[in-house]
């Protein structure tokens, strides 16, 4: 565990290092990155290791969206507050839809969580207060004076949230390797033995659903940061299909590929933009690449690394070894 | 051990009823476990043995009985709530986890020995709480001769070595009780012998209750015997008088092993 | 007529799991292949059915090579294939278990008496006959396995551990309806046992794998007598 | 009462909507195991191939066989090169309960892009074969249109046919059988992978007419049948995704409770209404209301 | 010399950039617009482009997705380095790029924003952004006005979408003082046929409406429209349509049939695009049918080459050697003179941000296409506050020859 957190502490300090030396724009994926690292860990956890699938976790990440921005714009509370509020608010949320969850197994619990991803974002028109379609300012203040002059905006989303992703990552990992992760594992194995095992099944799987929305939660509410606002088509279906094509290029059941999924998220829009600027802007063209690409990615992924990246290195040192040995 | 210094049964079902939709899987069922004994609880295919241990183990809900644990009445307990009150099980069918490693298996079975929480796991400061798992879990494996393979895969395993495992996992919550389900079924006859030493060397510290369709194991191990037949108790006793009960041999045995 | 194993091997990735076996069984006759846990038999029989490929060898029933066609076609040579550990479909009804037998023969009328037959041969089997198999005791569902075997009608029947789980009384059952289909429809059968006194005992001949080698093949008593084997299969 | 009549008329003709949708999605369940969210853009591909077939020969009928043996075909190629691949390729670790879901969630925005790619993302008519315009009861006009029943026989023909097909042919029997244990099947003579792709074949064509008959009331476009999808979804997941019968009740549910909750509480509250009886019934009945006897666990 | 330091600006080349939902749902409705701007610039290029350079508009994909549109503007301001942002789109989507990229701290013109979200024309919270569409608060409060000078009394339903511009309606009618009988919000998707029909038999018979307003998009006033055709219903006064959803053309390609639209009112500030007397709109036709051809021409086209139009005056005005606050300064001297399609005055001025100031209103004819009742165009102007709505002259400039603007 000092290991771990010596490693976690240097990694910090790299990111450190790289968001000082590139520019504006590169600084600002940093900061997505980070946020998507956060969700992808949430679904990592809720589906590689208790094996609940979820097809809404982009409307637990608006979910915290809305407390942190509440929480700023209404009680005027500081920012880091706004995160613990919206990872507890959505945590306590997650628990009330995990009783549900709990409940259900593989497809049952997809399709409710579809329906979730779909009927959430909608409510926050019902509420004045949530803003309707233009949703609430979320005023992120501006860097501490003492970071200088030249210390942008952007740069600070960046620190805030790669300490966060650090952090909850940090927490994650270890509590993935302690006797819950191993909990988790063994009910979605089999939930009978693990009863006898004396596992309360019910309870772990909405704990596990709990955290895992208290982690959507934070991302949301880190995402919500990025873009100074929260609303409702920022929480679009597709995100939490995202979401879940990050999961599957990272390793379902392996935290250590997190990095690998949010990055090829941040960059998905990007390659598509620049391959539709190639063809000439046809809207054929644009209307279709974005879809193109995630869809496509995410059937390679499961196609030729259905356990992850990790799993895929792991058979090539392997063969290399038999090979030279 | 100091457990087994009262005489009281350490568990008794009377009157256990159950039954699927129309099917009565079980009428009117009594048995008793003693420590320090071995009870065989035999009968043909679908009799209800399974059903009943499932009944004691909370995965069936019984329409009626009652359940006496340290001659205590006690309601039917919620599966998960088994091994603290002292009864481990083993499955039927072998029921590892399969992506877990054996020590890990061995490992959940052990849970109950563990009371750190979910903030001090997210510090990292449960690791000597694991310790204490892992010990506990070493032992049980060294107890069923399977430390050597504790770090393969469950799903790897052989058929024999699944069936340790379960009972290394079984018994690592330190029961008082140990329900095996078919402990001998499909193995060979080495392990099979193997197994019957297990089985009565565990005396020392529990009570067994075992479902066994292998004779040799039944005759070999048990101190007394239920048999079920169509739900009901159709005999109990003593093994050698059991065995020569005609109903027994009618029902289950067939003429063959009586001699045997 | 007659099963005709010649040399085979098969492999599961790394592990050989037979290696080089070779024996004949004539059409008519049981042959019990006993072996230890691991030892290849289980491998051997899904071999012969298709269901897992051939590494070398070759196998051929009455002419008909085993190995040239899909396994859904080997049934239809005769040749039916009770897997290990209860195979049955959880979710079907016992009926619709029993029908999955014959369902790749056309006439239904014929169905229904060989439906017959085979309820009278396992009687819980009629009495449990809308239920979900999933419902079914462990030793019901084997008898339901091998009750959709005998539904195809087949000549040559590859049983893997047929007692497994069963109570004696009705282990005896099955080995002596196993005896009774050689006798009286001239069923052809390899029977793979753990139990392999009872297997022995109603077999012509014996085959003894051990880690995926045939140590010992003769005939049936011989392998009784045989006090190698008597010490590592039968335990006196 | 008119209110009354007609708020049951409309639940009634956008639940046989959903029921469609239902239906194919259980189709694939049954006969492979997979909640197949392709099932979407394997519709709006048939779908659009009717729209050019319409606009070629002006005839609608023509145009709805074309789509069944386009989305037939469709699904049947998608079997074939696609699940089957992939079943092939995933076989452990956790994935394995999630591979089919991501797959399809992935085919479906590549058949999305595709069909954008083909037809372009403007809205696109197809006219109806028979009259919009409702029948009249005395002097109102019912929400309820020759075109409304034409929808509600085709389910019922759909649905009868289908029925009778899985339980009581031997293919019906041998595509269930095929679902729950591939391995057994074969040993039973079953050709289990053209019996799987015959299965997604089945449902393609479902899923065909049902994209062809919810357009005339819209529009296409390549995003036009997503909504459908999770209704139909949640109408299958209310029936208990195992029986035709649940997927048409649960379609029905379904569009007869969000329509009377937004006719007679309030419009805006369509989507929640929709998820709270979806968390609603499966709290209740875990597997849905038309599902088989729970299996024993131990 | 000077302008060389300026991002986007080279001796022959001025870099805009601008943000789309070219892909998701709501593309087929508003992925015309960077083509429709692209026509008009190519045309402006072809001839001479402004002061000797040519206008490269840059086109970014948000998806209509917030997050996206933060990227994309972003990506348009550091990466491709753009002289400004122009037609951007989408409420939600924009409030968040504006606020996250800081347009307003950075200095970038963001022009013509295209939302009728009345909140972007407030100069005060963002200082180099202006609005163009007049405010669906606007729009509101007209509507209102002509239903109390015409129709005094009658029973009004309104239908909205439950979301930005359907909730700005609902605002603008009650600042108004008009007090819908019914009012049917529906979240959006939830606007198939049979809900609609809900809404009539539900809500809309039961309570014998006389006017009914559908304030939301074309998909939504292609089912209402459609369902009523089934039901065979017409308020008894008739159907009020909003600007956003009474484009006919998308309207027909929603399988609406043209004749229920009959008589119908709709309001528009620009001429209808079908209307061949109209200089500006033939005009734009033949460009777009020049440069983008096989693609339909519609009010969202109309609107994306009008925005084009304007932007490239505002280039002009800002003058030879032009710079972000230059170009700033310009709209807000010269904008309100601009020549355009609209009919409405544009009132850009130091003090105000706000592009068109009010509608037309007129009634849908049986071929869908809007025309001035009585053959009179009857303008109305107000604000997007508490201000009164008062019936205004057409103050449209004509044409600038070839459809070039040489103003400076
Ligand atoms: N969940 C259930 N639903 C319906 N019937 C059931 C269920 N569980 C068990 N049964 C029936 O109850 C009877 C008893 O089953 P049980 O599994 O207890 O038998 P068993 O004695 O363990 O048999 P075996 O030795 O073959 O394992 C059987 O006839 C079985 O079909
Ligand atoms: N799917 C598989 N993958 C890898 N190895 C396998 C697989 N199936 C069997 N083996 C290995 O092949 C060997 C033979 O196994 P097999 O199952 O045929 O034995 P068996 O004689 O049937 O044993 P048992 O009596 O336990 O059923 C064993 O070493 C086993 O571990
Ligand atoms: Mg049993
Ligand atoms: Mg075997």
């Amino acid at each position: 565990m000092r290991k771990r957190l010596l490693l976690f502490i240097a990694l910090g300090w790299v990111l450190l290092l790289i968001g000082d030396r590139v520019d504006e724009l590169r600084v600002y994926q940093g900061a997505s990155i980070a946020v998507y690292v956060i969700a992808i860990g949430s679904i990592i956890l809720l589906t590689g290791y208790s094996g609940q699938i979820s097809l809404g976790h982009g409307a637990l990440m608006a979910f915290g969206g809305y407390v942190a921005a509440l929480c700023v714009a209404n009680a005027s509370l500081p920012l880091w507050f706004a995160f613990v509020m919206a990872a507890l608010v959505t945590g306590i949320f997650g628990g009330i839809l995990g009783f549900a969850a709990a409940r259900l197994s593989g497809p049952y619990l997809a399709g409710t969580t579809l329906a979730l991803a779909v009927g959430l974002p909608s409510l926050a028109n019902q509420f004045s207060i949530l803003g309707g379609e233009q949703g609430i300012y979320l005023d992120p203040g501006l860097p501490p004076a003492s970071l200088g002059e030249s210390f942008s905006q952007y740069k600070w989303f960046f620190w805030i949230t790669t300490l966060a992703a650090l952090i909850t990552m940090f927490w994650l990992a270890n509590i993935l390797q302690s006797k819950y992760g191993r909990t988790w594992r063994a009910l979605r194995s089999n939930d009978v033995a693990a009863q006898l095992c004396g596992v309360h099944t019910g309870r772990q799987k909405v704990l596990a659903f709990s955290l895992s929305s208290g982690l959507a939660g934070l991302a949301g509410a880190l995402l919500v940061l990025t873009i100074s606002t929260v609303s409702p088509s920022a929480f679009p279906l597709s995100l939490s299909f995202a979401l879940v094509t990050g999961a599957v290029v990272s390793g379902i059941y392996d935290l250590k590929g997190v990095m690998l999924g949010a990055v090829i998220l941040v960059i998905i829009p990007e390659v598509a933009d620049s391959v539709a600027s190639r063809f000439g802007d046809s809207l054929k063209i644009t209307s279709t690449l974005p879809g193109l690409l995630v869809s496509a990615l995410l059937i390679l992924a499961v196609l030729f690394t259905p356990n992850g990246p990790g799993e895929k290195l792991h058979h090539l040192r392997h063969k290399r070894k038999t090979h030279s040995g | 051990m100091n457990l087994m210094s009262t005489d009281t049964t350490l568990l008794a079902i009377n009157g256990l009823t159950v039954s699927f939709g129309g099917l009565r899987a079980l009428s009117n069922v009594a048995l008793e476990v003693k420590p320090g004994e071995v009870v065989g609880l035999i009968g043909p295919n679908g009799a209800g043995k399974t059903t009943a241990f499932n009944a004691i183990c909370g995965l069936v809900k019984p329409d009626a009985g009652e359940l006496f644990l340290n001659g205590q009445k006690h309601a039917w307990p919620q599966t998960d709530q088994l091994t603290e009150l002292g009864i481990a099980r083993t499955l039927q069918g072998v029921g590892l986890f399969g992506d877990l490693t054996v020590l890990e298996n061995v490992m959940i079975g052990a849970q109950k020995f563990s009371h750190s929480g979910l903030i001090s796991a997210a510090f990292g400061r449960s690791s000597k709480d694991e310790k204490v798992l892992r010990e506990r879990a070493q032992t049980a494996l060294e107890r069923v001769y399977a430390t050597g393979i504790a770090n393969r895969r469950a799903d790897t395993l052989s058929y024999p070595d699944t069936k340790r495992v379960a009972i290394a996992r079984a018994l690592v919550s330190e029961p008082k009780i140990l329900m095996l389900d078919e402990p001998a079924g499909g193995l060979g006859q080495q392990d099979i012998e193997w197994m019957n030493s297990l089985i009565r060397n565990l005396t020392a510290q529990m009570s067994v209750l075992i479902v066994e369709h292998h004779m040799d194991v039944v005759m070999s191990v048990c101190d007394r015997l239920y048999v079920l037949n169509f739900g009901e108790v159709i005999s109990s006793g003593a093994v050698e008088v059991v065995r020569r009960d005609p109903a027994v041999i009618a029902a289950y045995l067939g003429a063959s092993k009586v001699n045997s | 007529m007659s099963l005709v194993v010649s040399n085979l091997s098969v492999d599961h990735g790394a592990i050989r799991a037979i290696s080089g076996v070779s024996f004949t069984v004539e059409s008519g006759e049981i042959a019990a292949v006993i072996g230890s846990n691991g030892a290849g038999k289980t491998t051997l029989l899904r071999t012969l059915s298709g269901l897992k490929s051939a590494s070398h060898g070759s196998a051929q029933w009455n002419n008909h090579d085993l190995f040239s066609v899909k396994p859904e076609f080997n049934v239809r040579h005769g040749i039916a294939h009770v897997g290990e550990g209860k195979s049955v479909i959880a979710e079907l009804s016992v009926e619709e278990n029993l029908h999955l037998g014959a369902i790749w023969r056309k006439n239904k009328k014929e169905m229904k008496s060989t439906q017959l037959d085979v309820i009278e041969l396992f009687p819980i089997l009629g009495e449990r006959i809308k239920q979900r198999a999933d419902t079914l005791s462990g030793g019901e569902r084997q008898m339901l396995a091998i009750g959709r075997a005998l539904m195809a009608k087949p000549q040559l029947l590859l049983l893997d551990e047929p007692s497994l789980g069963l109570a004696p009384l009705v282990i005896e059952q099955i080995f002596q309806t196993i005896k009774s289909l050689r006798d009286q429809m001239a069923l052809t059968v390899v029977l793979v046992e753990q139990n392999a006194l009872g297997a022995l005992e109603i077999a012509d001949t014996g085959i003894a794998l051990n880690l995926g080698k045939v140590v010992v093949a003769g005939s049936a008593q011989s392998l009784l007598n045989d006090p190698a084997v008597r010490a590592a299969y039968l335990g006196y | 009462m008119y209110k009354f009549i007609s708020s049951l008329l409309i639940g009634l003709s956008l639940g046989a909507i959903y029921s469609l949708m239902s239906i194919s999605l259980v189709l694939v369940w049954r006969s492979t195991r997979v909640v197949n969210f392709a099932q979407a853009g394997q519709a709006i591909v048939s779908t659009y191939i009717a729209y050019e077939v319409v606009n070629r020969t002006g005839s609608f009928w023509l145009a709805f066989f074309v789509a069944i043996l386009a989305g037939a075909l469709l699904c049947a190629i998608v079997d074939r090169y696609f699940m089957r691949p992939l079943f092939k390729r995933v076989t452990s670790g956790p994935i394995v309960a999630i591979a089919p879901v991501v797959a399809t969630l992935g085919l479906l925005g590549v058949l999305r892009a595709v069909v954008g790619f083909v037809w372009g993302v403007e809205l696109k008519p197809i006219a109806a074969p028979v009259s919009l315009d409702g029948y009249s009861l005395g002097s109102e006009v019912l929400p309820f249109a020759p075109y409304n029943a034409l929808v509600i026989v085709v389910v019922a023909v759909v649905l009868i046919a289908l029925s009778l097909l899985f339980q009581k042919t031997n293919l019906g029997l041998s595509l269930r059988a095929s679902a729950y244990s591939p391995e057994i099947a074969r040993l039973s003579g079953i050709r289990v992978n053209e019996i799987r792709t015959l299965g997604w074949a089945i449902a393609g064509a479902a899923g065909a007419i049902a994209g062809i008959l919810a357009t005339p009331t819209s529009y296409l476009s390549p995003n036009s049948l997503d909504i459908l999808l999770v209704f139909g979804f949640a109408a299958a997941v209310i029936g208990g995704l195992e029986s035709m019968v649940g997927a048409v009740v649960g379609g029905l549910v379904l569009g007869l409770g969000v329509t009377f909750v937004s006719n007679y509480v309030s419009t805006s509250l369509i989507f929640p209404t929709a998820f709270v009886f979806l968390i609603v019934i499966l709290l209740v009945r875990p597997s849905g209301i038309v599902s088989g006897k729970r299996s024993r666990r131990a | 010399a000077q302008a060389a330091s300026q991002p986007g600006i080279t001796s022959t080349e001025i870099k805009l950039g601008i943000t789309s939902p070219l892909s998701g749902k709501v593309a087929a409705v508003y992925g015309k617009i960077p083509g429709a701007m692209k026509a008009y610039f190519s045309h402006v290029n072809d001839n001479g482009g402004v002061y000797g350079r040519k206008i490269n508009l840059i086109s970014k994909d948000d998806a209509y997705v917030p997050t996206l549109a933060v990227k994309a503007t972003n990506d348009l301001i550091m990466k491709d380095k753009v002289f400004a942002i122009v037609g951007a789109l989408g409420t939600a989507n924009h409030l968040a790029a504006l606020r996250s990229a800081n347009l307003s701290g950075r200095g970038v013109p963001d022009l013509f924003v295209n939302t009728g979200f009345s909140g972007f024309a407030d100069k005060a919270k963002y200082k180099t952004t202006f609005a163009v569409l007049p405010s669906y608060v606007m729009e509101a409060k007209i509507m209102a006005k002509y239903i109390d000078d015409n129709y005094k009394g009658k029973k009004v339903a309104l239908i909205v979408q439950d979301d930005d511009f359907g909730l700005d309606a609902v605002a603008g009618f009650a600042t108004a003082g008009l007090k819908p009988e019914v009012t049917i919000k529906f979240p959006t998707g939830a606007d198939s046929l049979a809900a609609a029909q809900g809404w009539i038999t539900g809500k809309l018979k039961p309570a014998n409406i006389d006017i009914a307003i559908i304030f939301a998009t074309t998909t939504t006033s292609a089912a209402v429209l459609g369902a009523a055709a089934g039901l065979q219903y017409r308020p008894t006064v008739g159907w009020m349509l909003g600007s956003v959803g009474g484009d006919s053309n998308t309207l027909r390609a929603g399988g609406v049939p043209l004749a229920i639209l009959n008589g119908a009112i709709g309001t528009s500030f620009a001429p209808d695009p079908s209307d061949a007397t109209d200089e500006y709109v033939n005009f734009f036709k033949g460009i777009y049918a020049k440069y983008v051809p096989g693609s339909t021409f519609d009010l969202t086209v109309l609107q994306g080459m009008n925005s084009a139009m304007l932007t490239v005056q505002a280039l002009r005005a800002a003058g030879k050697n032009p710079t972000r606050d230059g170009l700033i300064k310009a709209i807000e001297t010269k904008g309100a003179k601009f020549a355009s399609a609209g009919f409405t005055p544009l009132k850009y001025s130091p003090s105000s941000h706000v592009g068109y100031s009010g509608y037309w209103i007129g009634k849908y004819s049986a071929t869908g296409s809007l025309q001035p009742i009585d053959g009179k165009r009857v303008l109305y102007t107000t604000d997007s506050g508490s201000g009164p709505v008062v019936s205004a002259t057409i103050s449209r400039a004509p044409l600038p020859t070839n459809g070039l603007p040489t103003n400076s």
